[in-house]
């Protein structure tokens, strides 16, 4: 059985060598410490990380935690940033926009929206690792249906889809 | 040119009449098709951007308004032409399909600046590309067989339609054994018996070109005494 | 100008995104604080990170800075290697189901059951060792044909393709 401090630091060096979301039951199987207890010290870590003006933090996302950067250093890290490797077309951003906010979608309900056909663009799309298929749709055809992947959400700087802002409703 | 243009800020079609009707400032409700194109052209002829898929693109936005600006003038058609459940206004179905639009645009704007590092986002530590996790891959019978019948409910009528079988089924040689089952006694053969015991509906469809064909060149006839009664084929005969 | 602790947090950002060494010239470069400066306010990060039990560690390494795990935790690392136990996706799952039920099947008989391309899907299968070619169908174009593997068998617990559950197929 490990120790306290020793836990935090296993978890710590667990989240910085994986750079993704880890999920909680996964962590309990690897330090083999009991889902509650390791539920409590995460919570303890968390309130660590934020209570210092860290550049880093841990955040909790879809029943999971991962490490990254506090949004307040984004302009420096700005400039560390690499040249974008991953140049999308308005096009492309316009259909992963879509995905992202209707999500899960079907290419015909994108195709409705953006008024042109879109094969393509989703085939673009799913190449870059950005969404992936979720199934079927239940409806007529059972049309397979895109979501956006967690490749998406590191290429937008996202802890989680929650963060994206919420679109202006239509007001008649 | 009364106004100012700069294609790059825009793609697609919706786009541009967006773009344009903002621009002249016209009731969104009220879209003069021929103006839109006219300034199109004029668009295009000032900035010498002949661009085949923004031009496609824009005929296709043309010939949508074109189709609305119709229907909206022959209003008696609409309830029949709308297979939707409920029979929107065509305008107020475009002017939603425009804001709709519109909002996934900004959507887009704002992916676009995160992309380019701007505004408050987090980063992630770079990943290590040579590293890969191995997978050890868990899977169940049920979930098979669970995929198996969901994809295999909508089809499974007919597996050979698209198997093209080597040695094609020929029209021509089935022309050929259409008459000379006719030519047989007794010298007609029912419709339906036609097709007794062809299971390949390539073959089957070829046995009905071959009769369509056989009736065209008035070599068979079909008959029919009353509607719905059976339909009985003939070889005709020789004025 | 930075404040100290607004520095420091940068650079756990920069290094901890990096995830390589970055030289010392370069951090000044980025966050436009003078060299001798900021080398001191490195050692005193060392300092306080050697100073708690971390997981994590920066590390002073020709000329610059490194952001890595500590050697303590490596055994617990060594776990997060592991083989992940990952489930097969359902498009995966869906493509494996035909060719099991229908091989040996082609390329172009799988597409047309599902409705959608399935060449990368038959190639991450062909990649997991669940189904292998077997040869070619004597039909117009001579497609290649596949059909399931032994080790298809292992991970679904069979001994003989037999065993796969009877299927009441739609009759019209």
């Amino acid at each position: 059985m490990l120790m306290l401090d020793e836990i935090k630091a296993c978890v710590e060096a667990i989240l910085f060598v994986r750079s993704e979301r880890v999920g909680l039951d996964e962590l309990v199987e690897l330090l083999d410490v009991p889902l509650l207890d390791l539920k409590v010290i995460l919570d303890d870590m968390l309130l660590e990380y934020n209570k210092n003006s860290r550049g880093i933090q841990i955040v909790a996302a879809e029943g999971g935690y991962l490490m990254c950067t506090r949004p307040e250093y984004a302009s420096v890290l700005a400039r560390v940033d690499k040249p974008v490797r991953k140049r999308l077309s308005s096009s492309a951003m316009e259909t992963l926009a879509i995905i992202a906010y209707r999500q899960p979608v079907s290419r015909v309900e994108i195709e409705k929206i953006r008024g042109v056909r879109s094969d393509k663009m989703i085939n673009t799309l799913l190449e870059k690792g950005l969404i992936e298929e979720a199934g079927y749709k239940d409806t007529i055809g059972r049309p397979l249906i895109y979501k956006t992947t967690i490749e998406f959400l590191r290429l937008f700087g996202l802890t989680t889809l929650k963060e994206l802002p919420q679109l202006e409703e239509v007001t008649e | 040119m009364t106004y100012m243009v700069d294609l790059e800020t825009f793609h697609g079609p919706l786009d541009l009449l967006l773009y344009l009707v903002e621009k002249n400032q016209v009731d969104i409700y009220d879209i003069p098709i021929a103006v839109v194109t006219e300034q199109y052209i004029e668009h295009l002829q000032a900035s010498g951007d002949f661009d085949l898929d923004r031009m496609g693109d824009f005929l296709i936005m043309a010939s949508y308004l074109l189709n609305l600006k119709s229907r909206l003038m022959l209003p008696g058609s609409l309830n029949e032409t709308e297979e939707e459940e409920e029979t929107l206004d065509p305008r107020q179905e475009l002017v939603e399909k425009l804001l709709a639009y519109k909002r996934f645009k900004e959507a887009a704007v704002w992916l676009e600046d995160r992309h380019n590092g701007k505004g408050e986002r987090i980063y992630y530590r770079e990943e290590q590309q040579d590293k890969e996790v191995p997978a050890e891959w868990v899977a169940d019978l049920k979930s098979l067989v669970k995929a198996y019948q969901a994809v295999i409910k909508d089809i499974s009528k007919d597996e050979d339609y698209y198997e093209l079988p080597r040695g094609d089924v020929n029209v021509g040689d089935k022309m050929e054994e259409i008459m000379n089952r006719l030519k047989k006694m007794p010298h007609t053969i029912i419709f339906q018996d036609l097709f007794l015991g062809i299971i390949s509906r390539r073959e089957a469809l070829a046995l009905f070109l071959a009769l369509l064909e056989l009736i065209r060149l008035q070599r068979v006839e079909a008959l029919q005494s009353t509607p719905f009664d059976k339909i009985e084929l003939r070889l005709r005969v020789a004025i």
